[in-house]
Parts: structure tokens; C-alpha cells; sequence
């Protein structure tokens, strides 16, 4: 497994980033951290529908979208809000969809982010997909796809696999290995030592990384995205992590996991080891933390509250996104909806 | 007896199942350890062990498939799917093998198995989580599919469906695992697989459903009662076989039809229960065969569910138009 | 103008597209090298390069998923399923995803693709070759689904789907591939999508029918109308979005209907026919609403398949009982 | 690649099998040949329906059953005729099942083998659940499952390898690798090295051998079921091989491969090396070849007789094997079918 920051805020070998970018993700983890458990604190409150924890991926999920260009393609999960945040989705649309509202699944224009998908597995082959016409239309554009441990277990990992290897697609298959799925611990999945080393039977390089680690997952992404704009084709990357909160808001891991496990993960914190890191180097302070934690609760504020705001579907709306145009058939139903509402 | 909600009611047929039946075993998605998601398996690995309470990985294709195959070998594997939405993946091997076995080998080979499936939306879930596709299942030659709407009918149809020597997809209604709770006889009984259910009786109209609208054309009957109107509510409670008679006996008295369902409209389930009553009971129908069902949509989110449900008003005002005319 | 089949129609269709736009691209099992085992895609990959028309791994629910994505990203893409028996591992990415991309984003994201699946039987071919499972497609919200019965059809309604800005389910009757033959413009043309096409017009009877049971209409209307029947024969040609209007107004003229198709019958797209018009034209229907169906049983084969598929016979024999009573 | 008889009927090490057996498993071969040749000519004359000839692959089929006990289970596909036979399933239901008769799929009661799978890649599946349940059962039964090459692309290898390796269960994997999934080769399904190579995956053991070739097939599943009787789990088998005619009878294979291939590949014969391992040990001669062929034929034609005189299902029949009892629609149903038939 590769480390380059260990959780003491040691560094192997040179930094992948600079100072600067490094307190840039920092700040960019401060807000996912923040973002994560507004969002569970709002699901208590009612004010959300089940809301899926990310809390100790927030490296995996920063250092990810790090690696990445601003217009590379992410096709990612109900639990990769950071992710998708990093690479442009807006927090009040990540808040929106919690709310129960399909808006939350409508992106601006300008961000190369699908929204997350629900279905585990399915998901994989889109980014494939997407990768192979950026190829066809030479734009030089890339997919990256998100995926937990327990996808990795549905055939159409596989399938997404073999074609992204067989066509040379760009597309960097990145899980986020957290240990479970729901209940079922990482060993219970698959009996291959890493998750990995299933690219071999792809034919395509694999990696595990500490998924903790900003600059292991930095650096694991980027190179693969460089080699998979040079046309150097698919790379499977295993970040190595821990979910620290519960598998939704209505799970209760005390049924399959032991707080020993729990806390012993704690002490592997992906925000601790940067932050500890940055003092050492006279880049990070108190008076920076309280900085950035006010200006991460200042955004995640306002951004509950353009979701809240946000009126909800109005009456016929949940059919106009069916097809372009309204077929007759939808049309009555449009008119019989109406009239039922009223 | 005892006073269970559905989600006990199934909790206690699989327990009573692997009781009694040494062949009878669980798999699916975090059944054991957990119970699974809806708890409906709460306890039972506990009880009978993870070899027959299997927690397996997230492959529901693999699940069918691995519990046709332990059918074919004699064992009688419940398998669950945790959400409808997600049993579409499996639908290869529900359809192309579990199905077709005992024909594709002339009843050498057979798959008595059970596949579970929560379905039906209400609660204000993800996408993926609301779905109703029992008429893609019923439209499945070879298969049974039931959907049951009260504690006594979930255990009873379960332990039939598990008794059944040909594959049942059961449908677990959501929106009803906790809200409806009734006295459930202790140990082994069974319901009839192929009966509906006449939940009661009028003159004037029939209303026809199953799952969890049975609660909405309650409401509706119940509503309908108070402005005079002699109400028969139907729940099939088994879509295939579908009773048949009990339709027709009912149409031949009140003529007039009411079909709810929270799936969508085109080519649901209450096409085929129309296609029928327009076939066999032409002549009795003193109005159209109205249907007040799911839109051709996508389940909606939380926000938007109650405009996509059918409601209580809507059953009621269709009622009304099919007794106007 | 050329006499083509409906193969060769459906070849010109993909070779016109291909040519016109360059995001169009084929994909499938075996479509370039042998231009597919029904020879659909002849020749295409010669003229267009194996970099648009795409031989694939065995693999639907890749090949699918992937051309959604292909999709998203701007492209065209054709998917080929070998079979129709063989779209079902493909089936979780039609209604999970390629059906909902549209509303799940709120049309920021949109899957402008065509699923081309030949189907149906009649060929003597083995198990699971000769499904006819439109219903289910049919079902599925988000979807239009397509059936051509005619070389002219094949061929304007493929340049339709591959146009429409949203996903088509193309259903190829495989009986008719080669035993049909019309004059079929040159170019490109367009026959929409949603207008059903009266084969012929009659006062007595309307039968209707879509796909590789127009020939066996076809001949029991002839078989009718030599006993002085005047019938009237509806082709549907497009199951989604369904035209309404031309059924209404047959129905309402002939009062008589018997609805065809191969699929089995419970929860058959000829149950939302005759639902609707059990819904819309009670009032002109002078005798029940009769389906000519396949059984509900596995598709059997080549030694048994004349007791499955609906024969001239059996329709004119349920069109006789619909025009006694 | 592993080899222990070579193109020219040389040995590697000691022969896993006694000339007896090697005998016997010859005169099997010759049996094989004969009925997937007539197969052929009967499908030209219009006998049969599509067939799909297993030519070249004579050793892989008889050398798999060759390593498993009679009663272990045998789930394969619509080209493994001969290695149903080798397990007990008899030449005239193979026939019955090619002319278009359900009957066909019904072996005997104690034969362990399924019908022959069409669809590719689902029937995997089946074989892990066969073989579980004979492990609950504590039966020391075990399963082998036989696929292409082609079908490693399908989701359902994947799930089926997955579950079978974290349960370990006693289910073999046996891959024919005949070069082509219909038109598509090998090389253009999966950028793997080799097919074996996939159990890394699964943490399952892998092995290559080649197919053509009787005493390495025989021997790879001969360790692999005894393995799995003593609850070492599955294995996947890679047997390299070739297929010598088309896909099936519809298939033109010209459009895809050269006849320079072919008849490279026809250099490499199955039965040829063991004719002349055979000869070269006074265990094979011209007679005897003429008796064992004189048998086979006869053998094959009584089957094809058997399964053209078999009359067809009567009226109503094909509905009878929907279910255990005909529900009341079908039973409506099938007097309506009557009703028509005459
Ligand atoms: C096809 C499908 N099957 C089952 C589910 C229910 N489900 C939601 S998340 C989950 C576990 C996924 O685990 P993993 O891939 O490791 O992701 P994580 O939740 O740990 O981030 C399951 C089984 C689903 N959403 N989709
Ligand atoms: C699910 C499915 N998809 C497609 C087909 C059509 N088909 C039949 S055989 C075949 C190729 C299989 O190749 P391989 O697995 O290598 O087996 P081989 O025919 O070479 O023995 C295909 C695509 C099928 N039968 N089932
Ligand atoms: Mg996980
Ligand atoms: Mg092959």
C-alpha cells in the first residue's frame, strides 16, 4: 500500500504539491468535513431524507478530484458528495437531492459531474462510456468513476473493466475502499488480497494507496490521469479508508462493527496528518483553522438555505423531464394530475 | 397469537421455515448480521446460523443465480433483494432460469425458491427505492407473484410461497411493513397462493388492488360508505394465478370497476385485470373500466411523491365518475 | 427507390445515419466483423471503420451502460442486443438508468440512443431466441419502444429513433427480416414515431397487431373478407408513444375488436389495448375485447412452436366469436 | 501453458492415466468426432436446428469429465455435448434437444447434468448454488461448470467466480478457450495475458493447459475436484483449445479467420497424439480403430433414430411443465390451445 503522508505528518520522499495547493485541500477537507456533518445533523432534524456519511474519506475524495483536470468527467456515488463538490457540483444541489428533490441531479452546464448514482455498480460502465466519445472527439477530456468495495462485487464492475481495457478508454476507476459494505466487511466480499490486484484480470494497472493519505491519492490520480490522456488507457486505483459514520443515517454499525475499530481508524484522521504537516512547515495555525471553519459553516449555511428555499416540484412538473416533448399520453396524465391536485 | 406488524409477521414465517425445514436457508444483502435493512430478518442468523443465514456480496444476479442453483440441488433458498429497484440486475436469471427450468427439463430439474422483494414507494426514499414491477414479473411465464397486504396474509402467503414446489416472487410492501399491525396465528399456516382477498363487500362498485393502495382504497371505500355507496374492495393479493373468479363474481354484481395500482400505468397490472373484465364480464359493465394508477414517470423524490401516489381523493373521484356514468 | 427486405432497409437506415452523422456509432456482439448474425450491419464497418462500428465483448449490460454513456457524452449510439432473449442483462441499465438520465437530471443529462433487439419466433430457433418482451419495455417509463413491420417502416422509423433526442427500444421482427420486400426510398426519410398505420380499412372488425403478426393478420383478414367481413387492420408500429386516437376511432366505428400478438398473454402490451379501450370506447364495444396471444409458457421450440404462435386460424376464430355476439 | 502430450505423442513426466483408460478416453474421443460430425450433416439435411460443432475440442470435453467422480455435477453449454455424454447424458437426448424437443433437456433421474445452457455466461451461477447445496448436504459431491472464452466477458463469470471463492465452494471452472466468442477472438474480449489469469481476482488458483491435450485436461481437473471434495474451494481451469468448424451451422467463420489458422490448429489434433501415444505402446492399431469407429457409428445412429422417432409433444403438452400443477388461466389456456389444434 502506498503512503507518502503518514498519519504522524511525516512525508516519504518529495511532496507531490506545494505548500500552497496543500493548504488549498485542506481548506477544501475543512468544508467537506463540515458539508458531512451538517448533513447529518440536518437528517435528525427531518430536514433531509437518509443522508450517507463520508466522514474520514474526505482526502480520498479531495486528493481524487485534485488529481483531476477541471473538465474531466467524475461519475460518482450517494457517499461522494466532496468529490463531486471538488469538481464543481455546487453544495445547495448535493443538499437539494437529500432533500428529496430530482433538481439536486441537475448540475450547471459547465460541470463535468453526473449525478451520484444510487444503484451500486451500474454506474462504472457510464464513465466508460463517457470517456470513449470525449476519445472519439479528441478532446483530450477524461472520466474518473468512484465506487465503494462492495461494488466491486456486481458483474458490471466487471463489464465496465473489460471494456474500459479493451478500447484503452481513459477512464481512472477509483474505489474508495471504506472496509464495508453496509454490514459486510471488505474480507466477507472477495477472497483476492487487495482489491487492486483485480486489474491484472484486466490487464491494467492497478494500485493501492492509503486512502487517509492526500498526497498518496493525489498522486496515484494524477498519474493516471496523465497516462490516460496520453491514450495510455485505464488504471484501477484502491484507496484505502474507513467510513467513520454509520452506512446512512438509518444504520446502526454497533450491529457489525466494534468501537475499538472505529477508534482505532480515529486515530488515522485524513485531516489531522495535513494539518499537522502544514504547522510543521509554519503554514497552518489556529487562527487560519478558525478562519476556514467559519468560512466552510458560513458556505454550507447559505447553501441549506438556497436548498430549502428552493420551492418545491410544482404541479406536473415530475413528468416534464420524462421525454424532450411531452408524448399525448403524458399529456393527459399532465392534465389528470392537475386536476387531482387542485 | 400474537399482534405483529407485517415486518414481524415475515420475520416469524422465516424463522418457523428454518425451524421445521432443514433445506430452507436465506441469502441476501446484510440479512444476517444486521436483520437487513427493513429488519425483516432480525434475528434469525442469530438463531440459525450464518450457514443458513448468508450475508452475501453485492450481486444480485449472483444471488438468484447461486439460489437457483442451491434449488435445483434440493435446498429451499429464500433469497432477498433489498430494494425492487435493485433486482433488475437478476432479472436475467429470474426470467431466463428460474422460470424456465422445470419446462426447459420437462420437471427433471425444478427451482422451488422464494425470492423476496421489498417494493412500493411512500416513505420518502432515494431513487431506485419506490419501484413497483410486479407486472414485469407477472408477464415472467413459470414464475408465481404475490404481494401481500396484512400480517396474516405475509406470513401465511410466505410460508406457502416457501412451500411451493415452483419459484414465487413476493412482494413486500413497503409503506405497510410497520404501519398495520394484527393478530397472527402462531407456527405453520398457510394462505392459499391464487386467492384473493374480499375485503368487503358492497353492491354499487368494486374497487380492485393489492399491496399498499389497500390502504388508500380503504380510505376511499370508507369515504365512498359515507355518501351511501355500497362498496366491494378486492385485494388479489396473488397476481399470478390471478382469481379470476372472484373479478368476475364481483363485476357481474356491481358493474362497475375501479383498478388501483402505484405502478406505472402503461402495461401495468391493471391493464391485465381491465383486458380481463373487458373480455369475460363485457355485458355486466354499466360504465368504463377506470384505472387510477402510478403516471408513466420516474417514482419521484420525497418532495414530490404525494403528486405521483394515487390518494384517497383520487380513488374516490374516479369512483365517483365511474358511478355518475 | 429500391425493393429492399426489411434486413436490407434496417442496413441502408444505419449506413444513411452513419454516413450523415459522424456521432452515430454501432455497437454490438459481432456486428462488424460478420455485420451481424442476422446481417443487419453488412458490410457497415468496411464502409465506416471499425472505430464507429464496434464489435463488443459478450457482455449486454456492458454494452448498453456504455453506450449510454457514449450517449451522455454526445454521441449516437446504436446498441445491438443478439437477441431480445438476450437484452435481459441489460435490463437493470435500460430501467435504472438509460430510461431515467433525462428526469433524474432534469434534462441536463440526456441518452439520445437507439437499443436495436430482434425478436420473436417462428424460426425454429433454440430457447431464448425467440422472445417477444416489448411489454416490459413498454412498461418502463422513459422509454419509446418501436416495432416495424414493414421494410418502408424499418427503415423511417430506425432514422426516427436514431434522431429522437431520446432513448428507443427497437424491436426487429425476426420472421420478417427477409420474407417481406417493398420499395424503399433512397436517403434518408423519417417515418414518426407514435402514429399507428391502418393496413387496411373496414366497417365490421378491427384487429390489431404490431410486429411479425401483421402476416398472420394479414391473412386471416383476407380469410374474412372472402366470408364478406369488412375488417379493418391496425399495425401499432410504435407500442410507445401509443396512438390512441387511431384505435379510438376504429373501435368507435367497428365496435369489434380482436388485439394480436406473439408475447405471452397476462400483462401482454395487448392488455393495455384492450384495458384502454375498455376505458375509452365502452360505450361503441358491441362484444368483449378478445386477445390472440401466445400462451402464457416459455417459447417452445422448433418441433412445438405451431401451438404456441398465433395462427391465421385461431385469429379468424376469435374474430368469427367477436362478430356472432 | 501446461502440456504433458505433446502434437507428436510425446510425454511429459509419467501419463496421470493407464493405458486402459488412455484406451478407453480414445474410443470416447472417436465417439465424440462421430456424433459432432453427423451433428453437422444432420443439420444440412434439415434434421436438426442450428448445431453448433465441437470439433478440436474432443479432449478438453472427455478429459474434464475423465478427473470428476459420476456423480458430480455437470452444468455446461449448448457446444459440450460430448462432455455431458462422458457424465451420463445420452447421444439421443443431445439429438432430441437439437431437433427442437423439450425432452431433450430431461436426463435420466441420476444423470448430475443440467440441459445444456444458451445463454452465455448465466449457467455459472448455477453450478456454485449445485455445489453448495451438496456441501450443506455433506455429500462430498462437487460441480464443474464448463464456458468459452467468450463468456469471462459476461457480469455473471464474475459473480459466479466471487461467490464460489468467498464460500468456498467445490466448483470447478473449466474454460474452453477455443480462440472465439463467434467472430470476436480471444485477444479482442479481454486485455488479460490469459483467461486463468482472472482467478487472481477471486484469490482463486488458476491454471492454463492445453486443451488439446488429453493427459493435461485429465490431470488439471483431476487435482482441481479433488481439491474441492476436500473443501479447498474452486478452481478455474483455462483448457486452450480450437473449434475447427463454425460457430454453428448459420456461421460463416471465413469472415473472421483464415484457413492458414484452421489448418495450423488441425495440426494440433486431440485424438491424433493419443492415437499415436497409443500406437507408439502397441495399444492401438488399424483394426481396432475400425471396430471402435464401427461402434460409434452404430451407437450414433441408434440415437438418432431413437430421437426422431421420439413423437413430438402432443396438444397442449407444451404447456404442461410451466409448474408442478396447471393453474386455473393455464388451464384455460391449454382447452383454448386444444380447441385451435384441431
Ligand atoms: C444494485 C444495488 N444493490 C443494492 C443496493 C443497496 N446498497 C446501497 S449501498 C450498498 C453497499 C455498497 O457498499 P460499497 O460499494 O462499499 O459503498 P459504500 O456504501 O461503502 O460507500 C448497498 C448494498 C444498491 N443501492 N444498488
Ligand atoms: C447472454 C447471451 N448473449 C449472447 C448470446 C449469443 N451467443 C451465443 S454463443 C456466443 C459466443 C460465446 O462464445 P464463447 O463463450 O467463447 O463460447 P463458444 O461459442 O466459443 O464455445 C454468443 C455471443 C447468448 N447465447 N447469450
Ligand atoms: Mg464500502
Ligand atoms: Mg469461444
Amino acid at each position: 500500500m502506498r503512503q507518502r503522508l503518514t498519519p504522524s505528518g511525516g512525508v516519504e520522499g518529495d511532496p507531490p504539491i506545494d505548500i500552497q495547493l496543500t493548504r488549498r485541500l485542506y481548506r477544501a477537507m475543512v468544508f467537506a468535513r463540515t458539508y458531512d456533518r451538517k448533513g447529518t445533523a440536518l437528517q435528525k432534524q427531518g430536514r433531509l431524507a437518509t443522508y450517507a456519511p463520508f466522514e474520514g474519506q474526505e482526502a480520498a475524495q479531495i486528493g481524487a478530484a485534485a488529481g483531476l483536470q477541471p473538465n474531466d468527467w467524475v461519475v460518482a456515488t450517494y457517499r461522494d458528495a466532496a468529490l463531486m463538490w471538488a469538481q464543481g457540483y455546487p453544495w445547495e444541489l448535493l443538499f437539494a437531492g437529500r432533500t428529496g428533490d430530482e433538481r439536486g441531479g441537475s448540475p450547471p452546464e459547465h460541470v463535468p459531474v453526473m449525478p451520484p448514482s444510487i444503484t451500486v455498480g451500474g454506474h462504472m460502465v457510464h464513465a466508460v462510456g463517457l470517456a470513449w466519445a470525449e476519445k472519439l472527439n479528441g478532446t483530450g477530456r477524461i472520466a474518473l468513476t468512484s465506487f465503494g468495495d462492495g461494488a466491486t462485487s456486481e458483474g458490471d464492475f466487471h463489464e465496465a473493466m473489460n471494456f474500459a481495457a479493451v478500447y484503452d478508454i481513459g477512464c481512472i476507476f477509483f474505489c474508495q475502499n471504506n472496509g464495508y459494505a453496509i454490514s459486510l466487511p471488505r474480507e466477507m466480499q472477495t477472497r483476492s488480497t487487495s482489491i487492486a490486484e483485480k486489474a491484472i484480470a484486466y490487464g491494467m494497472p492497478g494500485v493501492q494507496v492509503d486512502g487517509n493519505d492526500l498526497f498518496a491519492v493525489y498522486e496515484a490520480v494524477h498519474d493516471a490521469a496523465e497516462r490516460a490522456r496520453a491514450g495510455g488507457g485505464p488504471t484501477l486505483i484502491e484507496a484505502v479508508t474507513y467510513r467513520i459514520g454509520p452506512h446512512t443515517t438509518s444504520d446502526d454499525p454497533k450491529r457489525y462493527r466494534s468501537d475499538d475499530e472505529v477508534s482505532e481508524w480515529k486515530r488515522r484522521d485524513p485531516l489531522e496528518r495535513v494539518r499537522i504537516y502544514l504547522s510543521e512547515r509554519g503554514a497552518w495555525d489556529e487562527e487560519w483553522q478558525a478562519t476556514i471553519e467559519a468560512e466552510a459553516a458560513a458556505e454550507i449555511d447559505r447553501a441549506i438555505e438556497l436548498a430549502e428555499n428552493m420551492p418545491p416540484l410544482g404541479p406536473g412538473e415530475i413528468l416534464d423531464a420524462m421525454f424532450e416533448t411531452l408524448p399525448p399520453h403524458l399529456e393527459r396524465q399532465r392534465a389528470e394530475l392537475l386536476e387531482n391536485l387542485t | 397469537m400474537k399482534v405483529l406488524t407485517i415486518a414481524r409477521a415475515l420475520n416469524e414465517a422465516l424463522d418457523v421455515a428454518l425451524e421445521k425445514d432443514a433445506q430452507v436457508m436465506l441469502l441476501g444483502e446484510d440479512v444476517g448480521r444486521t436483520g437487513g435493512v427493513f429488519r425483516v430478518t432480525d434475528g434469525l442468523q442469530e438463531r440459525h446460523g450464518a450457514g443458513r443465514v448468508v450475508d452475501t456480496p453485492v450481486a444480485e444476479s449472483g444471488i438468484v443465480g447461486v439460489a437457483f442453483g442451491l434449488a435445483v440441488g434440493g435446498m429451499r433458498p429464500v433469497a432477498e433483494m433489498q430494494f425492487m429497484g435493485f433486482s433488475y440486475p437478476a432479472f436475467d436469471q429470474v426470467i431466463n432460469h428460474v422460470s424456465r427450468i422445470r419446462n426447459r427439463s420437462r420437471h427433471r430439474f425444478t427451482a422451488p425458491m422464494v425470492i423476496r422483494i421489498p417494493y412500493g414507494g411512500g416513505i420518502g426514499a432515494a431513487e431506485h427505492h419506490s419501484e413497483s414491477a410486479e407486472a414485469i414479473y407477472a408477464h415472467t411465464p413459470g414464475l408465481k407473484v404475490v404481494v401481500p397486504a396484512t400480517p396474516y396474509d405475509a406470513k401465511g402467503l410466505l410460508l406457502a410461497a416457501i412451500n411451493d414446489p415452483d419459484p414465487v416472487v413476493f412482494c413486500e410492501p413497503i409503506r405497510l411493513y410497520r404501519s398495520v399491525k394484527e393478530e397472527v396465528p402462531d407456527g405453520w399456516y398457510e394462505v392459499p397462493i391464487g386467492e384473493a382477498r374480499v375485503e368487503r363487500t358492497g353492491e354499487d362498485i368494486t374497487l380492485i388492488t393489492w399491496g399498499a393502495m389497500t390502504t388508500e382504497v380503504r380510505g376511499a371505500a370508507t369515504a365512498l360508505e359515507a355518501e351511501g355507496v355500497s362498496v366491494e374492495v378486492i385485494d388479489l393479493r396473488s397476481l399470478v394465478p390471478l382469481d379470476t373468479d372472484t373479478i368476475e363474481a364481483s363485476v357481474e354484481k356491481t358493474g362497475r370497476v375501479v383498478i388501483v395500482h402505484e405502478a406505472p400505468k402503461t402495461a401495468g397490472f391493471g391493464a391485465e385485470v381491465a383486458a380481463l373484465i373487458a373480455e369475460r364480464c363485457l355485458y355486466s359493465l354499466e360504465a368504463p373500466v377506470r384505472r387510477v394508477t402510478g403516471w408513466d414517470s420516474v417514482f419521484p423524490l420525497k418532495r414530490s411523491e404525494h403528486q405521483y401516489l394515487p390518494s384517497v381523493e383520487r380513488i374516490v373521484r374516479a369512483a365517483r365518475q365511474t358511478l355518475e356514468t
